[in-house]
């Protein structure tokens, strides 16, 4: 019987053998990594808007707090988001005649909303309420970023249930004083090892990491 | 194996002396020859039996229905079958279940009977284990296709660090269930490919065809019959059949954990691990029966199945059947014993209800038909067997239909009673699971011995030692 | 190996025997001459020829044991660590450390690692796959898979000297003696 | 390479199957979520005309108008407390010190983009204005300033209030108004500055 085989097939089998474990698992791991990348979470990408509202503009340049829009925030599962009287409060006369604009003025005009396309949206078997994430001391930017600092508004963390977890069971790990929430760019005063477990205490910050408390 | 050689004064082994009694496990006159002739020829040859393409052709329109169901299941979800409350589980764990019993038959012949060490087991055990991962691949269908998205219930089924940090119930039965199967169908695939290497080096020294020996030679991954491989070989499969016996007995006791563990009446029951493990090796060993009248027929293998192997086989049915007889009897007996009124109303419903039709069928099966296997006349009559083992099939998947559908339907509370009634894709389902399962054995049988070819040489007079080299 | 030095011309020398007890016996007579480097090659096992080649117990059985060990310690270890640490639910009341919930994971896991030890081991001890081997370079070889039997008397043995094991190897009834290419 | 076109679109056609977010977007109204069945698309809607709810009848002038018998009132609906008057700071600096800046001087950052400058509340006019002049602003508007009534809740209109008090008294505040036994304090303070008084403010309190 001649060979069927070349000699290099000795080698070969085992290499493809190791090779196709390694290969069979690097695909795995690469699902993985794919499920967790801005691609699936859509973290880090800008969304198209009726009009290209800049954050960086108004809460960078001009200061103007998180609240006077997202009023609610502080009192309801929602942080709102502001009626075209809002943005008429003063756009009725500043770039009153820029054609940019003239969205926001038919909106006013016509008593028509604004179709704002949502960014962070999580999905509808979570539930999320805001007002008591602001009770308990977590800042705006602690979820939303360094919102002063974008041009369009994007979603700055992955929102899946990883990164929720890691708040939940490492509160002191992001907690702050309450006077700090709408602040961007907080740096502690004192180290956060220090800080934040005294504002977990005297905040009565428990967290639960039970189903339902997020799938009610 | 080579229990010829360690054993010569094995009363079992080799070839039967007393004649007519006992039919041999192999016919007289063979050698290593026309063993390796006849099994081999039936893979190599180049003119594939029209009857092999007839029976394929069936075999294959239900796999194209399964896969018609499983395409109609994925767009529409599972709404498309009959489950509904309070019947939440239906043909999705019978059939389950049903497949990973008829699965049993094949390890227990290839390790238990190994162990045991039963020569018979040499013909029939290499495509009993072949049937055996066919009947675990359709079973695993069901568990997975019930989640509707399967792809997105990985992480309930398997330990990986996902994107949600959550990780599986390990006090759920379910999820030993999912480690059960997954070892089962791991380990009877390694037995399985272990016990062909040497027979896939015999087909690529046989084969004339360059690509059939290209690819036989890739699996038998360089085998040549070395005695020091042999020796490490023989060691290994010892091993693996030791293993896999308490593996086989593990994963039906399983299964019915997924009912004995819940608090209903007719599943809470202690005798549901015995009860149910010889219950898959009964309708495991019907199904063997079901495939090896055929195929003996069909391909003249009568003198390596014979008669002895027919009769071991229907004996193990007798048995087994028996058992699982004993445990009707006694869920009967407890529903009265126990004086619990659910439990009693349970059992009363099944031999009374909606459904006692399907009841007492079972018991006519299960029970009664089977004490036609005392008689030496019916272990004789092959057709007549091939009759009763499709029985024994249907049998026992009425037996998981009544555990299943009678405990469901007749609630706790009388209000959310309801009938179930499977749709027409439920039996799609079935079906197809049917013809995927034929569809690989056809496969099987056309392209891999579907005997152990090493393994019966070793039964032939020629194996047997002369001399004394001790 | 000493392959690598030497270049050699000759694998070694392949007998052909008929039946099983021609093989074992003429591995006998080898081994009592001396030869050490040699192997047998047989359509089925034969357990004659454990001791004819005076072949060392396997270390199988040992890598199963272990194989069965890490098994199990890692499935106990991964339900422990998932439920008790990792995410600790309370079902029903249940302690975390919920043990005999845990066995029979861990038995199937023990179960798996034993078998996939049991069958790596014994492939990898093997040195398989090796789809090219000196001793298919002989055409009659085609039939150690079917119904004949040879041993090859390697030229790496000391005692290996071509015309000497030839006549050793003509010497004890084979069907023919031919020369393995390496 | 046509039928590898046909098998990619089928492999894309699987993936986008995959994708599928039933469980995700579910037919229920979250805020704002826009409705199919209601003409104007909001699934939010507005109680009936003139309907009021259980308790929200409006009926205390100087609470929700900032008047008593019609006239603007010079008094609070509460007692003004410290905790009143950091929450009307943050409020003010929230709300109103976008154009007014956070003196009140009404230099804003909205001012320096081009809004038209409010007037100064350190003027006579404004100092002298009572309370519930400013919570009528905030209610109504007054010239180029839109009303607050929708973002900023009446309490905190009326803390508002209190804080731009307190910031008038700020640049305008004179010995006599400090409580006769308080003086001594004021050349060596025991407090930082800043730090607001535990004590009611000193002239609007009830």
């Amino acid at each position: 019987m001649p060979q069927i085989f070349n000699r290099s097939a000795n080698v070969l089998s085992k290499v493809s053998i190791v090779g196709g474990l390694l290969l069979v698992g690097g695909l795995l791991g690469l699902v993985m990594l794919l499920g967790r990348s801005s691609y699936v979470t859509r973290a880090n990408e800008f969304i198209e808007q009726p009009i290209q509202f800049s954050h960086l503009h108004h809460v960078g340049d001009d200061g103007i707090d998180c609240r006077y829009c997202h009023t609610s925030v502080e009192t309801s599962t929602f942080a709102g988001i502001p009626p075209t009287k809002t943005c008429m409060n003063c756009h009725s006369q500043i770039w009153a005649n820029s054609p940019f604009l003239e969205p926001v003025r038919a909106s006013f005009r016509d008593d028509k909303p604004l179709r704002w396309i949502r960014v962070h949206d999580l999905p509808d078997f979570v539930y999320f309420n805001h007002s008591i994430h602001v009770k308990k001391g977590m800042g705006c930017e602690s979820c939303h970023g360094r919102v002063d600092q974008m041009p369009l508004i994007e979603q700055a963390n992955s929102l899946q249930m990883d990164w929720c977890l890691n708040c939940h069971r490492n509160p002191e790990q992001f907690v702050r004083p309450r006077s700090e929430i709408f602040t961007m760019g907080y740096r502690p005063a004192v180290s956060q090892a220090v800080l934040g477990p005294q504002l977990v205490k005297e905040y009565q910050i428990q967290p639960s990491t039970t189903c339902s408390t997020c799938h009610r | 194996m080579a229990e010829a050689l360690d054993h010569p004064h094995d009363p079992l082994a080799g070839m039967s002396t007393d004649g007519l009694r006992t039919p041999a496990v192999i016919a007289p006159g063979h050698d290593f020859n026309s063993v390796t002739d006849k099994i081999a020829g039936i893979v190599l040859t180049k003119r594939t039996p029209i009857g092999w393409f007839f029976g394929f052709a069936i075999a294959f329109a239900f796999l194209l229905l399964l896969n018609l169901t499983i395409g109609k299941l994925l767009l529409e979800g599972i709404g498309i079958w009959g489950n509904n409350v309070p019947v939440g589980w239906a043909f999705d764990i019978i059939n389950f279940v049903w497949w990973i019993g008829i699965g049993h038959a094949g390890t227990l012949i290839s390790a238990i009977l190994l162990l045991f060490r039963q020569q018979w087991r040499t013909s029939i055990n290499r495509f009993a284990e072949a049937m055996t991962l066919f009947a675990v691949a359709c079973a695993a269908m069901f568990p997975l296709l019930h989640t509707g998205r399967p792809w997105l219930a990985i992480y309930w089924l398997f330990p990986y660090p996902n994107s949600m940090t959550l990780w599986p119930q390990f006090r759920s039965p379910l999820i030993w269930d999912v480690f059960a199967v997954s070892t089962y169908g791991t380990v009877s695939l390694l037995f399985w490919f272990t016990g062909l290497v040497p027979d896939l080096a015999t087909l690529r020294d046989r084969a004339e065809s360059p690509v059939a020996r290209k690819i036989f030679g890739v699996f038998a991954l360089g085998w040549r019959g070395s005695a020091r491989h042999w020796h490490r070989y023989e060691m290994a499969y010892l091993l693996l059949a030791g293993i896999s016996t308490p593996l086989v007995l593990s994963v039906h006791t399983i299964v019915s954990f997924d009912f004995a563990v819940s608090v209903l009446p007719g599943w809470h029951a202690t005798i549901f691990p015995p009860y149910f493990v010889a219950g898959a090796i009964y309708s495991g060993f019907a199904m063997v029966m079901t495939l090896a009248v055929p195929l003996r027929k069909f391909y003249h293998l009568e003198d390596f199945i014979t008669m002895r192997h027919i009769h071991n086989m229907t004996k193990v049915m007798l048995v087994t059947g028996m058992i699982v007889a004993y445990g009707y009897v006694n869920e009967a007996f407890f529903a009265w014993y126990s004086a619990n009124p659910y439990e009693g109303y349970m059992m009363l419903n099944r031999m009374t209800g909606p459904y006692a039709v399907f009841y007492w069928s079972l018991i006519l099966i299960n029970a009664l038909m089977i004490q036609l296997f005392w008689f030496r006349r019916v272990r004789d009559n092959v057709a007549l067997l091939f009759v009763l083992s499709l029985f024994v099939n249907v049998g026992m998947w009425l037996e998981r239909f009544i555990i299943i559908v009678t405990s469901l339907h007749r609630d706790f509370l009388p209000s959310s009673w309801d009938i179930y009634t499977p749709t027409r894709w439920d039996f799609a389902m079935f079906t197809g699971t049917i013809g995927l399962f034929l569809s690989l054995f056809f496969l099987f049988i056309r392209f891999l011995p579907a005997l152990a070819m090493f393994e019966m040489r070793t039964i032939v007079p020629e194996a047997k030692l002369q001399g004394d080299h001790h | 190996m000493a392959h690598e030095h030497a270049a050699p011309t000759l694998h070694g020398l392949m007998a052909e025997f008929e039946n099983a007890d021609a093989l074992v016996a003429a591995t006998n007579r080898a081994r009592l001459e001396g030869y050490r480097h040699m192997d047998a090659y047989s359509p089925i096992p034969i357990e004659e020829l454990t001791e004819a080649l005076a072949l060392p117990r396997t270390r199988l059985p040992m890598l199963v044991l272990l194989g069965g060990i890490l098994g199990g310690a890692g499935g106990y270890g991964l339900e422990y660590w998932s439920q008790v640490i990792a995410y600790p639910l309370n079902v029903g009341g249940r302690p975390f450390h919920s043990w005999p919930h845990f066995i029979p994971v861990t038995f199937e896991t023990t179960v798996l690692g034993a078998a996939l030890a049991a069958f790596v081991g014994m492939w990898a001890l093997n040195k398989l796959p090796m789809p090219y081997h000196p001793v298919f370079n002989v055409p009659a070889f085609a039939r150690a898979s079917v119904d004949r039997f040879f041993l090859v008397i390697e030229s790496t043995d000391p005692r290996f000297d071509r015309h000497a094991t030839q006549k050793f190897l003509e010497a004890q009834h084979p069907v023919g003696v031919s020369e393995v290419a390496p | 390479m046509r039928r590898n076109l046909k098998l990619i679109v089928c492999l894309a056609a699987f993936a986008l199957a995959g994708c599928r977010q039933d469980m995700h977007n579910q037919p229920k109204y979250r805020p704002l979520r826009a409705s199919t069945f209601f003409a104007d698309g909001q699934s939010a809607r507005l109680p009936v005309a003139n309907t009021v709810a259980r308790g929200l009848l409006r009926e205390d002038s100087l609470l929700y108008e900032g008047k008593v018998n019609g006239q603007l009132a010079d008094e609070f609906p509460m007692p003004v407390t410290a905790e009143v008057m950091a929450r009307g700071q943050e409020r003010f600096n929230a709300f109103c010190s976008p154009c007014h800046g956070r003196t009140g001087q009404g230099d804003g950052m909205v001012v320096q983009r081009g809004f038209r400058a409010p007037p100064s509340y350190h003027e006579e006019r404004l100092r002298n204005a009572p309370v519930g002049y400013f919570f009528d602003v905030m209610t109504h508007g007054f010239g180029a300033m839109q009303d607050y009534s929708a973002q900023i809740p009446v309490a905190d209109r009326w803390a508002i209030a209190a804080y731009i008090r307190a910031l008038q008294y700020s640049q305008h505040a004179t010995v006599n108004d400090v409580p006769v036994e308080q003086r001594a304090e004021l050349d060596n303070p025991t407090r930082a500055p800043g730090t607001p008084a535990g004590e009611p403010a000193p002239a609007e309190g009830r």
